[in-house]
């Protein structure tokens, strides 16, 4: 199937744009960054195609074997690559949105300096999240990992100038360290208990396994496991990087902080969903870290006045609704999530990018309003995609969540019922954006000076006048607005992955959830439009009689702050102080300029030998050959 | 190497190593001996000539091919080396008018 | 023990028929470069100068063999037999024909055992690198003796010679390994059957015509190399006359310089006979026998014949009234000996091989009656600027096409 | 046979290389070793390494050494002058004594009644096999090699060109 294309493309192009991109003329970086990620998406819809995965086929995964990479011992690693339906899935996700993305780009950033860096990183990370996706075992998986964490770090510094940019990225690429040494871990102990890191090997083994067998291995596998997806995908505790990650441009906070590269986490623990199987432990703190995640991301979401804050801490939110999917073993309906999300989240932030870019780079919903007029096709794409996510009937966040939240109460009663909370916030807060931002009248100054506005992104055109934008970016809003009105309806990822995941039965009679889901998300929606289009005033006195409560939530329950003073803080101090002035400045310097002059004193020794008579070298090399031998000959050698 | 008197109708491979240790020792011999820089040289290469015939025979004794190749690689560094050494006694003939290698003792000129 | 005997017989027998086959081509140079030139050529001795080049060697044999004082005496020695003995060796595994099969005959005392044996001395799996590497060493012969004469002209020309030749290689490696590719063989044996069998049932499946056209360049290559390497016109700086009086065997004369000339000769017989197997087809002929090439020979012959006896009826000269009807009754013979099927199976093959090989050959005096003399910095430059990176190219491009369409 | 073909060309090749050492002309210190050379190719064609003994003659004795040739020419180096005596020259003979009677003690030691060397045992040496060889298994190194060669050649220009000033 030349399954290696599919990641060739954007590799090419990712070296055709780092290294001739500043010679080159921007239609050429436009057409060599979308090509690629064009024709890899056709090379992925031939192979899909070709083992027509769409009508029944690709039951079983078909795994392609190029080269052996590492070879110690019994443990072989190779570079293989494989596709089954969950990768498939993956792939028509990653490289569609992605697709889509890149062309918005190209519209989106058309004014911004750095032009042909920016799609040579974003074709890197369509690179790795191919490699990522595709890889068929736990060394290629953590390759692309880290390659797409790099790639997330690059763009997110990609204004590495402003000094929030460039400490955001190492907030991001910090934080996701701590979740990719657990991840290493389990790659260890995967390879030590297995002697293998093949998804078949190591899978059908487990498979094989009786179920409470080796418990003690697989749940701390799958708890390394958690911590890394836990990382990689912003929940608890290692969340707080995604929201300062805004401050990427808009295009990356869609593609990696929103469709893709987030959702790393939960296509990694779907993938091992058979060690997770192995351990019902596991899978509870996967669910619970999840629906915490979610409710807790929430009721920060409902505060936030930055408009992609409250997308960011809402994608936290959906994140952890995947893992509850997971967690209660509804893998192909967090999987499903995983696919909706992606429609309608990528296109909320492509909206706000849209929002964005009319308002020359105002980022505040206070500064917003009444854009409606000023963009009808950005407001109605916005419009679906917040229909979606709050899970609108036959809309397709309505499917992914229902489900989700059918597997939770399957699973415990009161994790359904935080759900629907959350669900009910995420309408809330998402159409209190919708509102703030369309409704109402323009709160910003019409006269086009951008003093004073906090971080965004920069300089889009000199105008003050909202505009709407051009083809190329609204143009794959439309699409996506069109696939996350209908994308739930149109794909049924539940009986796509029946082959590796057996479906959540749904209970009989437990029909409610759904409509229970579908009044909280209308309440939500409702109580919006209440407080911020009907009675404007309502917020403020709410915030104002519950202040302190309030206060916790706008700054986040001060959970940064809490990270500082415990662990940064220390760290800084204890290698300011211990480390550099106590071992590294007297005692590792002390050895080395000692091990100098001992060089120097055996040097003035060995000089006198330095004859300057190539002969007398020889001779010297000859006795030294000699002793050699001599050696040898006593010793008796090596055989 | 000591002869014996029935000539036998093939060689053990320890004569071929022998031939080969020998050569290596003259080629030792010419690089400690002469003064000529390009005899010198010469020895060097004789010296490499004695390696390669070991690594053949090697490869005979072990039946694999591989003592061919490493004595191919010889060849080719060989090669390389030859031009370059060349190249440089060319240049050291140019500054300094002699070839003898007693001569050319001091890094400085 | 019956190896050994067939081994010398064929040494013997290929050894006669090459030195006098040397010999006569430098009589038919002669000839040729006289009628290129509107000359006559040597006539006198014996008919049409037939017998010049036995007069010659007796002339060089009978010479005094004089040595100039200050040579230096062993390499001067030795040169001229290291050029002659690099020169003759390579012809040993130059195969002439397919394959010779007489039947037991059984003469009361003696007793010939039934004979089977390619036409050729020794069929060494490895002959191209051989010759190859033996070509390389004629340097030797040249340079020494440009050396050793202690004169100025000839170590000029010693130094140019070892330039060009190592020059030259390089181009002539590539533009050898070239055909190879397609033909995936290193014997010569191998090559030239690679080269069996006709496209379209009549364009021959030499290998110039075989990775087309890529072959053709390289055989260029090659015979533009090969005149380098022989040191022929328009690259026999070595021994230019008019600037370094005669180069390198300025100061030989007699037996030496006759082996000088016999080895220049010699080197040219054996990279015309390169060419022709792995080029040209080796002993293919140009087009099937069912289209009559098994009887092309016979009607050559015949029309020699009738030529010869024509112009025996009005002879230009008294003596051709005898000769030259005597010459119409060796061709009618050669003409009668062609028809009879089990020796056509073997001289056949000769036959179109000595074909090829004297086209080749005529090329080479052809080229020297015509083309002028490079000068040697041109020389350096076509070798290494032009001829080489064409020759890389070629091969990058045949090794392509054979790997795409095997 | 093989026996008497192996003491031929070993004989030859120690003889060369003896010559090499005691003759006072780079001249003949060269045609020397390409006898060496020569012999060492035909000993190769015993061992069954027939491609190597053709490389051997191509690269060693059609190129290199005519090379070297061509510099002892270019130079006209005469015969060699009686230099200093350095303390090595005393100490040399000694020293090779011990370096020979050392290997060939473990030679001797090491391999004692090894098998015997029969022409046609090895067939593992044409270039077909190299060929492969060189290109699966040390297609990196060989790589490595070529770019070896480029340095080399760009070297030797630049050391050997004449200064345009």
């Amino acid at each position: 199937m030349q399954l290696w294309l599919i990641p060739i493309f954007p590799l090419l192009g990712f070296v055709l744009n780092g290294l001739l991109g500043r010679r080159l003329p921007k239609s050429a970086v436009n057409a060599i960054a979308c090509g690629s990620v064009f024709l890899s998406f056709l090379w992925v819809l031939k192979v899909l195609f070709g083992a027509n995965a769409f009508s029944g086929g690709l039951e079983t995964v078909q795994v392609e074997k190029y080269f052996t990479w590492i070879q110690s011992g019994t443990l072989s690693i190779g570079v293989d690559f494989a596709v089954d339906r969950l990768t498939a899935v993956m792939l028509m996700i990653v490289t569609g949105v992605g697709l889509l993305i890149h062309i918005y780009a190209t519209g989106y950033m058309a004014q911004e300096g750095g032009y042909y860096r920016f799609f040579a990183y974003l074709n890197l990370f369509m690179f790795f999240m191919l490699i990522l996706v595709l890889g068929a075992n736990f060394l290629l998986l953590f390759v692309g990992w880290e390659g797409v964490g790099l790639c997330s770090y690059l763009l997110i510094g990609f204004y590495f100038l402003e000094k929030f940019a460039s400490d955001a990225a190492n907030k991001a690429f910090i934080v996701n360290r701590i979740g990719d040494f657990g991840f290493s871990l389990a790659v260890f102990l995967i390879a030590m208990h297995f002697g293998s890191l093949d998804f078949g090997t190591v899978f059908t083994t487990v498979n094989g396994m009786p179920v409470e067998a080796h418990a003690g291995w697989m749940t701390a596998i799958a708890l390394l496991l958690l911590v890394g997806a836990t990382g990689k995908s912003a929940q608890i505790p290692l969340y707080v990087w995604l929201p300062d990650a805004m401050a990427g441009p808009t295009p990356v906070s869609a593609l990696i902080h929103a469709a893709t590269m987030v959702t790393a986490g939960v296509y990694m623990i779907a993938r091992s969903s058979a060690i997770f199987l192995h351990s019902a432990h596991a899978l509870d703190v996967v669910a619970i870290v999840g629906i915490a995640t979610a409710f807790f991301a929430a009721t920060i979401g409902l505060t936030q006045f930055d408009i992609k804050k409250v997308y960011a801490y809402s994608t936290v939110s959906q994140l952890g609704y995947m893992f509850v999917g997971l967690g209660t073993g509804a893998f192909s309906a967090g999987i499903w999530h995983v696919m909706t999300h992606a429609f309608f989240k990528a296109l909320l932030f492509l909206g706000a990018g849209s929002v964005i870019h009319a308002l020359s780079g105002e980022q505040d919903l206070r500064k917003m309003g009444g854009l409606r007029q000023y963009t009808p096709i950005t407001m109605w794409t916005l419009l679906c995609a917040s229909l979606a996510i709050a899970g609108f009937p036959f809309l397709s966040g309505f499917y992914s969540k229902d489900a989700i939240l059918a597997a939770a109460y399957e699973h415990a009663p009161w994790m359904f019922w935080i759900g629907v909370i959350t669900a009910g916030m995420t309408a809330f807060y998402v159409f209190r954006a919708f509102f703030l931002c369309f409704f109402g009248e323009y709160r910003g100054d019409l006269g086009g000076d951008k003093h004073g506005h906090g971080h965004k992104d920069h300089g889009h055109g000199s105008h003050g006048t909202p505009h709407e934008s051009p083809p190329s970016m609204w143009i794959p809003l439309a699409i996506l607005a069109v696939l996350s009105l209908v994308g739930g309806y149109l794909f049924n990822i539940p009986k796509y992955l029946e082959p590796l995941f057996k479906a959540p039965e749904e209970a009989p009679g437990s029909e409610w959830t759904m409509y229970v889901s579908i009044a909280a998300g209308l309440t939500g929606i409702g109580l919006a439009y209440v407080f911020y289009v009907l009675s404007p005033g309502i917020p403020q006195s709410i915030a104002q009689t519950f202040a302190i409560p309030y206060r916790w939530i706008y700054n986040k329950y001060f959970v940064d702050e809490f990270y500082d003073a415990a662990v940064v803080n220390p760290i800084v101090d204890g290698s300011r102080s211990l480390m550099w002035r106590m071992i590294d400045a007297s005692g590792i310097d002390g050895i080395v300029n000692g091990i100098g002059h001992v060089a120097r004193a055996l040097g003035d020794l060995v000089r006198q030998t330095q004859s300057g008579f190539i002969r007398s070298y020889a001779a010297w090399v000859v006795m030294g050959a000699i002793l050699v031998i001599a050696a040898m000959a006593i010793t008796g050698g090596t055989r | 190497m000591p002869m014996p008197p029935p000539l036998p109708a093939s060689v053990p491979i320890s004569w071929y190593l022998m031939l080969s240790a020998i050569l290596f020792s003259l080629g030792v011999a010419g690089f400690l001996f002469r003064r000529n820089i390009i005899t010198v040289f010469m020895s060097i290469e004789l010296m490499l000539n004695a390696v390669n015939l070991s690594f053949i025979t090697f490869s005979y004794k072990l039946r694999q091919v591989d003592g061919h190749i490493f004595s191919f690689f010889v060849m080719v560094v060989a090669a390389a080396e030859a031009a370059v050494g060349l190249a440089i006694i060319l240049t050291v003939f140019k500054n300094r008018q002699t070839l003898q290698i007693d001569e050319i003792s001091s890094l400085k000129n | 023990m019956e190896f050994f005997v067939i081994a010398i017989i064929k040494a013997a027998v290929v050894a006669f028929i090459l030195l006098t086959a040397l010999a006569y081509l430098q009589w038919a140079e002669r000839k040729v470069l006289a009628h290129i030139q509107l000359r006559v050529g040597p006539r006198r001795v014996g008919p049409h100068g037939l017998l010049q080049p036995l007069a010659d060697v007796i002339k060089l044999i009978t010479k005094e063999d004089m040595m100039p004082s200050h040579v230096n005496k062993v390499f001067w020695f030795m040169a001229p037999f290291i050029a002659v003995l690099f020169a003759l060796i390579p012809i040993a595994v130059i195969p002439f024909g397919t394959e010779l099969n007489t039947p037991a005959v059984d003469l009361g005392p003696l007793h010939i055992p039934a004979i089977h044996t390619p036409m050729q001395l020794t069929d060494l799996n490895i002959g191209v690198l051989f010759v190859l590497g033996i070509s390389g060493l004629g340097v030797y012969g040249v340079a020494l003796a440009g050396w050793s004469s202690n004169n100025k002209y000839s170590l000029l020309g010693g130094l140019r010679s070892s330039a060009q030749m190592i020059s030259y290689e390089l181009p002539m490696a590539l533009a050898i390994a070239t055909p190879l590719l397609a033909l995936n063989t290193l014997s010569f044996r191998g090559i030239v059957d690679g080269q069996a069998g006709y496209y379209f049932g009549f364009i021959p499946r030499w290998a110039i015509f075989q990775v087309f056209p890529l072959n053709i360049i390289s055989f260029l290559i090659f015979i533009i190399a090969a005149f380098a390497e022989t040191n022929r016109v328009p690259f026999d700086l070595p021994e230019a006359e008019n600037e370094l009086v005669a180069g390198f065997h300025t100061e030989y004369g007699s037996m030496k310089f006759a082996a000088f000339f016999m080895a220049e000769y010699c080197n040219m017989v054996t990279v015309s006979c390169v060419a022709t197997l792995l080029f040209l087809g080796g002993w293919h002929p140009p087009f099937p026998s069912e289209f009559g090439s098994k009887f092309l020979p016979s009607l050559i012959f015949i029309g020699a014949a009738i030529i010869s006896f024509l112009h025996g009826m009005s002879p230009a000269r008294p003596f051709d009234r005898f000769t030259l009807p005597a010459f119409g009754v060796v061709f009618l013979i050669l003409a009668a000996i062609f028809l009879v099927p089990p020796v056509a199976i073997v001289l056949l093959p000769i036959f179109w091989f000595t074909a090829k090989l004297c086209a080749v050959l005529f090329v080479y005096i052809w080229i020297r009656g015509t083309l002028p003399r490079f000068r040697y910095d041109q020389l350096m430059r076509f070798a290494w600027t032009f001829l080489f990176p064409v020759a890389v190219v070629t091969l990058f491009l045949a090794g392509l096409a054979v790997a795409l369409f095997p | 046979m093989d026996a008497i073909l192996f003491m031929l060309f070993a004989a030859i090749a120690v003889v060369c290389g003896i010559n090499l050492v005691v003759q006072k002309h780079p001249i003949s210190s060269a045609l020397s070793l390409v006898g060496v050379m020569a012999a060492l190719a035909a000993l190769y064609l015993l061992l069954g390494g027939e491609f190597i003994a053709a490389a051997q003659l191509v690269v060693y004795a059609g190129a290199i050494m005519v090379l070297f040739i061509f510099v002892i020419m270019l130079l006209n180096a005469g015969t060699e002058r009686r230099g200093r005596r350095s303390w090595t020259h005393y100490a040399d003979v000694p020293i090779l004594l011990v370096f020979v009677g050392l290997i060939a003690a473990l030679i001797a030691n090491r391999m004692p009644g090894s098998e015997a060397v029969i022409f046609g045992q090895f067939t593992k040496g044409t270039a077909k096999d190299i060929g492969s060889a060189l290109f699966t298994t040390y297609l990196l190194p060989f790589e490595v090699t070529s770019v070896l060669i480029l340095i080399a050649i760009l070297g030797a220009i630049v050391l050997a060109r004449k200064e345009i000033d």
